[in-house]
């Protein structure tokens, strides 16, 4: 219980020193990159609720990023819907799909599991680069994405639409938080570490994964739609599996056993990507290079790692309390 | 309370069950033997619903559960621990047990609350108490030796609150002394919960000694049954399974 | 969609043969590719998602072995032998340090050979796209049959990669080396306790597999232009024709490819815009009716 | 505002990775060439050019995000956006918001500058427009299509936006200028298809008369190395707009005889002294020869230059965009020796497009014919009523 | 080291990861002998015989085989050093026949010595032959760990070590094994047998080492042991 109070108490501060953020007068360059961090932040996240609590390593998950910010963006440009109302239809929208892909892909395991998003993941980007009529094909939706007021709110101003995106961002983090924190998630990890035991606890596994899979979906569609919001367009590589791929390695290079750490690794990638790209023209050789000496150099996430330590240590503990309970108990054998 | 009728089961050629009949008391305490490859396993996948059987019934108090989804049969009060220990690596003893317990739950509260619920922490509490787990209940279940693990597996299968409980090879692994500690910590928990308990076992001392029945299967079939004495005795299983030297403490070749 | 040109098209004898041929040098080609990827995940449990550009790195060495001898034959098998011995270094250096680790580490790892690759080829031969030319022995008319048209260096090539499949799945299958490299494949350390020098033969697959795609390149370089990036498109096919066929076998992938092949001919002429699409959707349908692909070997 | 000290940074969003990244490369050759001129000749008010080039790897998020940070973070005051289209799209949306002046020099889709609604009035651009090469080449493929009774024609383009519209837009209009045309077949490889065999052998059963084919850069090689192998080129005559550029003639290593090529950069295209001397002088500060990115990119930092000039260095992105709004620049690549930045749409006219028979050596093309300007001008028109950008 | 030592155990620390299992393990076994490793359960039997293998190479201490050092030496190098393992988990080739999971292991022994080959093997494994082309993987728990054992001969080694060889098998298939293994010590090959079961190992072993969480505590023959009520009480529970 305590717990709970706690993750909503950092989950507010950490909405304040965001929204400090502007408060302070920091350049413009910096909000950009905390936005930008944070609609990949969410992919990421939500991502590893699939493959750090639940075990399933999705290829496809971009799909739904790119869901949302379709969704949200035709909504939009449709000029029928506030910004409220395009926001829960592109939720809806990712929603039934997510519950469409994930109703036929989470019966597979392991890497069947992987290459089936995948290969969905295809199928829609295919549909989105082939129904040009409908979705701008390669050239994406363009001309903007319109913004009209609502409630007061201009998105149209950089610094209003950075705090909605704030807002969201740690909402979308609280929900994930209170997910990975209840039974569910419990059920979850069950789940990943032993799904045949897990249903002869009588575990509705395919019921579970299910619903993991579309709540984080939906999470990774917020994420879109942040995107959408911030480039002011949505384009058919927010769905390309690349796209995917870079939310395994924010996994990866932040951490998958800590709840924020896919958030370190985002943070990692973004600073990777943004200094490698003002200071050489070679990106690809840079990233590579440095993504091979994190990997041989620490093999794990550094989240990961300082993680481990405390487990260790606190694993040590229960050992030692054991041990002495045992000595104790052969003390009275022979006794 | 479990009956078995007629099963049959078979994987590709190989027929693992061949026809199977079996009736277990309420609240009896019985044992499976026989040799590797009999079937052992095979009928306790049968019972859970790992796999269908081919033919025949299984009916549990008059039910036919025969088909049924390993889930259903959970909650109809079967539950099962593994001949090798089937555990959540990355959860705690108490994690495991509370997460076990609340498979159970309702559903409106999974998501609402935070982990563990209340209710779940007595139930696995209770449970640590009667198995003697308290001891590692913050230990990581991949980090328990292996009677702990051993027990923990039972101690997952009892958060269901089964009627019946089936062991396969509970002393699997063990020396000569955790070996009679956890059978007494098995007579203790059926003695406790009045259950039907089926166990598994190479382990002849402790079949002669804890059973009150004992079937003997072979090649997928019931070979014999009877009482421990009986079945010690019975020419057929001598030659098939105790070998030469049985005299009740084959497994362990002493000389009595 | 233009189902009506299909049927047109299976009516006369010289378009059946000539989308017949043109399906089975999409599909050989592939499949040298796809079997590498193929043996190196049956054997080693790895996703060499690096595969593309060993196929992109064939390519170019064949191109400069060219330049050098001027002979096509030296030269593929010079790209064959460069990239195989590429392969043993990539597998000795990086990936056995990620063996047994998470696979998504093994695919990082791949991920960062990719990049470097790509940037290397860029600074090495420059951005421009190259192309190495049909070699003069070669530069024959098209062979006419049955109406179909056939180039000859295709027939060349459908019949160097069956070749070369041939002999894999012979060793494979018939030799001690493929008893020990399907163990080494299912129980690594116990094949190593048996005294058998394991690694050796991790090496070994991990070479044979780069040097089948730097054959591939080798193949495909007279006529494919040569670019940074592009192995990308053909390592997801093969990963298509990977999944299809079953993930480590060598006759699944086989099929798969001459499956792909005629669905890419046929398919650009019946549905030409959804040629692609059709491709996931088998890749799918396999996945979902039989995960472990047609020739695959159920989970261990 | 307030005069300035030190450089104006010019950022250049670009593609520097990946499978095109001769595009950017060879855009900003074309850039430094103009700006390492102007530099040596002491720059404006004391102040150089300094350009900041980064690479957005072709994807329109990253290149919207590269653009913000250029302008808020590295103070660049100008945009050259050297991408390709869709990215160019998202750039556009960047500087609606922003206002600097911005120059598009690689998105040839005709909508980013034709369409009022997608209108920034910061936002121009020096790169040909679609339209226009497709009035131009369909004009000259009807020439010849007559000439030879080329009636059934077939079509091999790559399946994307550029692709579809350029080869949708040469078809209208060959049909415009010779009724007797009509398209039989249409293939749409995908881009970066490494391999063209069946769309080769489906072209092969077409039995057309002759083809149009939007393929560029290693693809087309690749179309045309295995198009080669079926003697494709025997069989139809072949007009293929994008075989002009110096990275495809050199490549093709069996030169198909007799086929049609759309005019790219080319040291012969106009046959002028101070052609040729771009060309000498452009080879050897870049060291690649000069590609159709690179004039369009050179003609982008002309106007940069001359309206810095005109605006005194001031680089405000109102005062530079009325400074180019219909200015007239003295440049080789004109038809006249001019090209215009037409006011109404902010796009560029009167560069040299055209069509003529390849050849396999230098000077790699022959009988070059220029496409009139004012026929394209008033069919452009027509155009943008049907597609309602105009009434 | 006296002459006929083959193989040596020299005060060795094994971790996995951080937690030390084996505390300065030392032990020798001498050609001809047969070694019972007794301990309870998770005391360190199979980690002190994959140490000796190299699958849990020592932290700390040396194995020495013949009298040469064997750290930093691979598993396959130390098995063609002489020594040849069974693991408790057996470990057959599932999908491999019979004969070839005993082909794939055929090498020489030391020196070039070959004192098995197919033949002789099936000999002495009867039943082997009679399902030589039966996939590893459908034979039952008996036949795979006889199927083990004969894998690992065909290598000749000079030591084998074997990790529980009776655990989960019927008391028939028991007897047989214990039968076998007595038949192999009759024909002078070094044995080295993990067992928690102290009465199998009293009718095969000459010499006994008894392990305690990680410590060897106890080292003699196998009379001495039959003597010594203490050490069987406190660590063997009989
Ligand atoms: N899933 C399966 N697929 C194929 N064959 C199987 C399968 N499960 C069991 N078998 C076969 O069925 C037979 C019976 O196996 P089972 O595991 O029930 O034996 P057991 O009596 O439990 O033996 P043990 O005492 O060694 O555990 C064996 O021959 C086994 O190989
Ligand atoms: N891979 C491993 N990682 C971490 N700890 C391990 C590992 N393998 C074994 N252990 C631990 O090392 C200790 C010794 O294990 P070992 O397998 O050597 O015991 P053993 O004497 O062979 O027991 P058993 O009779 O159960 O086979 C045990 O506490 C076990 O939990
Ligand atoms: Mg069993
Ligand atoms: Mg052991």
């Amino acid at each position: 219980m305590a717990g709970r109070w706690r993750d909503l108490g950092l989950a507010a501060l950490g909405l304040l020193l965001l929204l400090l953020v502007p408060v302070f007068g920091a350049p413009p360059a910096i909000r950009d990159f905390i936005m930008f961090g944070m609609a990949y932040g969410l992919l990421a996240m939500s991502l590893n609720l699939l493959i750090g609590y639940t075990g399933l390593v999705s290829f496809g998950h971009a799909m739904f990023f790119a869901a949302g910010a379709y969704a949200f963006g035709l909504a939009m440009q449709s000029g029928k819907f506030s910004i409220p109302g395009a926001f829960v239809l592109a939720i809806g929208f990712t929603a039934l799909m997510a519950l469409i892909v994930g109703a036929i892909c989470v019966r597979l395991n392991e890497i069947y599991f992987a290459f089936l998003t995948l290969a969905f993941q295809m199928l829609f980007y295919n549909i989105i680069l082939g129904w040009v009529s409908f979705t701008g094909g390669d050239q994406g939706l363009m001309g903007g994405i319109p913004r009209p007021k609502f409630l007061g709110i201009d998105l149209a101003d950089r610094t209003q639409l950075y705090i909605f995106c704030s807002v969201a961002f740690v909402v979308c983090i609280a929900i994930l938080r209170q997910v990975v924190t209840s039974p569910f998630g419990y059920t979850l990890r069950m789940i990943r570490d032993n799904q045949e035991r897990a249903a002869f606890l009588g575990i509705n596994v395919i019921m579970v994964k299910l619903a993991c899979f579309v709540i984080s979906a939906c999470i990774a569609g917020v994420g879109g739609i942040l995107l959408t919001l911030f480039v002011s367009g949505a384009y058919p590589n927010f769905g390309f599996w690349t796209t995917s791929g870079e939310a395994i390695f924010m996994i990866l290079l932040g951490g998958s056993n800590v709840f924020l750490g896919p958030l370190v690794g985002t943070v990692i990638l973004r600073l990777l990507n943004d200094i490698t790209v003002t200071y050489t023209s070679h990106t690809e050789l840079v990233l590579g290079i440095v993504i091979l000496v994190l990997v041989l150099g620490l093999r794990k996430g550094p989240l990961d790692l300082l993680a481990e330590r405390w487990e260790n240590r606190r694993q040590a503990k229960a050992q030692a309390v054991r041990d002495a309970a045992d000595k104790d108990a052969q003390a009275g054998r022979d006794a | 309370m479990l009956k078995l009728e007629n099963l049959k089961k078979s994987f590709g050629g190989v027929a693992a069950t061949r026809d199977v009949t079996l009736d277990f008391a309420d609240g009896s305490l019985s044992a499976i033997i026989g040799p590797n490859g009999a079937g052992k396993t095979t009928l306790f996948n049968l019972i859970t619903g790992r796999f269908p059987p081919d033919t025949g019934r299984i009916l549990l108090a008059g039910e036919n559960i025969a088909g049924l989804s390993q889930r259903r049969i959970v909650r109809l009060g079967i539950g099962r621990a593994f001949q090798v220990a089937s555990l959540f690596p990355t959860l705690t003893v108490s994690e495991a047990l509370a997460a076990a317990a609340q498979a159970h739950q309702r559903r409106e509260t999974v998501l609402r609350s935070p982990f563990p619920l209340a209710a779940t922490t007595k139930q696995g509490d209770e449970i640590m108490e009667l198995l003697g787990l308290t001891r590692v209940a913050g230990i990581l279940s991949r980090n328990l030796s292996h009677g702990d693990q051993k027990l923990l597996d039972i101690g997952l299968a009892l958060a269901l609150d089964p009627k019946v409980l089936l062991l396969d090879e509970p002393t699997a692994g063990m020396g000569p002394e955790e070996r009679w500690r956890m059978i007494e910590t098995v007579q203790r928990l059926w003695r406790a919960r009045r259950m039907t308990l089926i166990f598994i076992e190479h382990d002849m001392d402790i079949v002669f000694k804890v059973a009150q029945t004992v079937r003997v299967l072979s090649y997928g079939s019931v070979l014999a049954e009877g009482t421990p004495d009986e079945v010690r005795t019975n020419a057929k299983v001598i030659e098939a399974y105790l070998g030469k030297s049985a005299h009740g403490t084959a497994g362990q070749g002493a000389t009595a | 969609m233009d189902l009506d040109a299909l049927l047109r098209c299976v009516g006369t004898t010289s378009c059946v043969v000539t989308q017949l041929t043109s399906g089975m040098i999409i599909g050989m080609l592939l499949f040298l590719i796809a079997s590498g990827v193929t043996l190196i995940f049956g054997v080693l449990n790895v996703i060499n998602f690096a595969h593309g550009s060993l196929y992109m790195i064939g390519a170019y060495a064949a191109w400069t072995f060219y330049q050098l001898t001027g002979s096509y034959f030296v030269s593929a098998l010079g790209a064959a032998v460069a990239v195989g011995m590429l392969g043993i270094l990539f597998e000795r250096v990086l990936m056995s340090k990620v063996y047994g680790s998470n696979v998504l580490m093994q695919l990082l790892v791949c991920y960062a050979v990719v990049l470097i690759s790509d940037d290397l080829i860029k600074i090495i031969w420059g951005p421009v796209p190259l192309s190495m030319g049909m070699p003069p022995e070669f530069r024959l008319p098209p062979i006419r049959f049955m109406g179909g048209v056939i180039p000859p260096f295709y027939l060349f090539m459908i019949l160097a990669a069956m070749a070369i499949g041939l002999l894999l799945w012979l060793v494979i299958v018939r030799t001690r080396f493929g008893s020990i490299v399907r163990a080494a494949a299912i129980n690594g350390p116990m094949v190593s306790a048996l005294g058998i020098r394991v690694n050796l033969y991790y090496a070994a697959v991990f070479g044979i597999g780069s040097a089948l795609a730097g054959a591939a390149g080798a193949l495909a370089a007279p006529v494919r232009s040569l670019t940074p990036g592009m192995g990308f498109s053909i390592l997801i096919e093969s990963f298509i024709v990977t999944v299809i066929g079953g993930m480590g076998s060598i006759v699944g992938a086989f099929v798969a490819s001459i499956i792909i092949g005629l669905t890419r001919s046929f398919g650009s002429i019946g549905f030409p815009l959804f040629v692609d699409g059709v491709m996931f959707l088998i890749m799918a349908l396999v996945l979902i009716f039989k995960p472990s692909g047609l020739f695959g070997r159920e989970h261990r | 505002s307030k005069a300035q000290t030190g450089a104006i940074k010019i950022g250049v969003p670009t593609i520097l990775s990946g499978r095109v990244a001769i595009l950017g490369q060879t855009s900003v050759g074309g850039l430094k060439v103009v700006f390492d001129k102007f530099n040596a000749a002491g720059g404006i008010n004391g102040r150089k050019i300094e350009m900041v080039v980064r690479d957005s790897k072709g994807a329109p998020q990253e290149a919207a995000k590269v653009t913000r940070d250029l302008i808020n973070n590295d103070k660049c005051e100008i945009i050259l956006d050297a991408e390709a289209s869709s990215a160019a799209f998202a750039v556009q949306e960047v500087i609606r918001e922003i206002g600097v002046l911005c120059i598009h020099s690689n998105s040839e889709t005709s909508s980013l500058t034709a369409d009022p609604k997608l209108h920034v009035p910061t936002a121009f651009r020096t790169a040909r427009q679609g339209i226009h090469d497709a009035i131009g080449g369909g004009d000259y493929a009807a020439k010849i299509a007559k000439a030879k009774g080329l009636k059934k024609w077939a079509t091999c383009s790559p399946d994307y936006a550029y692709g579809r519209s350029n080869t949708a837009e040469f078809m209208e209009y060959a049909k415009h200028f010779d009724g007797n045309i009509q398209v039989v077949e249409e293939s749409w490889p995908k881009l970066f298809q490494p391999d063209y065999t069946e769309v080769v052998t489906k072209l092969l059963n077409a039995k057309a008369d002759a083809m149009y084919s939007a393929l560029w850069g290693g693809d087309l090689v690749a179309f045309i190395d295995q198009a080669n192998l079926y003697g494709l080129f025997d069989k139809q005559a072949s007009f293929m707009v994008n075989l002009g550029d110096y990275g495809v003639v050199d490549q093709v290593k069996q030169f198909p005889q007799g086929v049609y090529s759309g005019g790219r950069y080319n040291r012969t295209v106009p046959a002028t002294k101070e052609n040729e001397e771009w060309y000498q002088n452009y080879v050897k500060t870049q060291k690649h020869k000069p590609t159709n990115w690179s004039w369009e990119n050179a003609v982008a930092a002309e106007f940069v230059v001359e309206a810095l000039k005109k605006t005194d260095g001031d680089t405000n992105g109102k005062k530079m965009a009325e400074a180019i709004k219909g200015m007239t620049l003295r440049s080789q690549f004109g038809t006249k020796g001019t090209v215009t930045m037409r006011a109404e749409d902010n796009t560029l006219i009167d560069y040299i497009i055209g069509y003529g028979v390849s050849l396999s050596k230098e000077p790699y093309v022959a009988d070059f014919q220029a496409s009139a300007w004012e026929p394209i001008i008033e069919l452009e028109k027509q155009w943008k009523k049907k597609q309602g950008y105009i009434s | 080291m006296s002459a006929g030592e083959i193989l040596r155990v020299d005060d060795i620390d094994v971790f996995y990861g951080a937690s030390q299992i084996l505390f300065g393990v030392s032990f020798a076994v001498e050609k001809g002998q047969s070694l019972a490793l007794l301990g309870r359960n998770g005391a360190g039997k199979s980690t002190t015989m994959k140490a000796i293998i190299g699958i849990a190479p020592a932290r700390r201490g040396r194995v020495f085989v013949r009298g040469t050092p064997m750290q930093k030496f691979t598993p396959d190098r130390i098995a063609r050093e002489g020594v040849g393992f069974v693991p408790e988990d057996r470990q057959i080739f599932p999908e491999h026949s019979v004969e070839d999971n005993l082909k794939i292991a055929i090498k020489p022994g030391v020196g070039g010595r070959i004192d098995w080959t197919l033949e002789n093997i099936y000999d002495v494994f009867p039943i082997l032959a009679s399902m030589r082309g039966r996939m590893g993987g459908r034979l039952s728990g008996g036949e795979q760990q006889m199927l083990t054992i004969a894998r690992t001969l065909m290598g000749n080694p000079d030591v084998v070590l074997l990790d529980e060889p009776s655990e989960g098998l019927a008391p028939i298939i028991v007897e047989k094994i214990g039968e076998l293994i007595q038949r192999l010590r009759d024909m002078g090959t070094t044995l080295i047998v993990a067992e928690q079961n102290m009465h199998f190992c009293l009718d095969i072993a000459s010499h006994v080492a008894v392990i305690d969480k990680g410590h060897i505590v106890y080292r003699g023959s196998i009379d001495e042991l039959r003597a010594n009520d203490d050490v069987k009480k406190r660590y063997l529970a009989v």
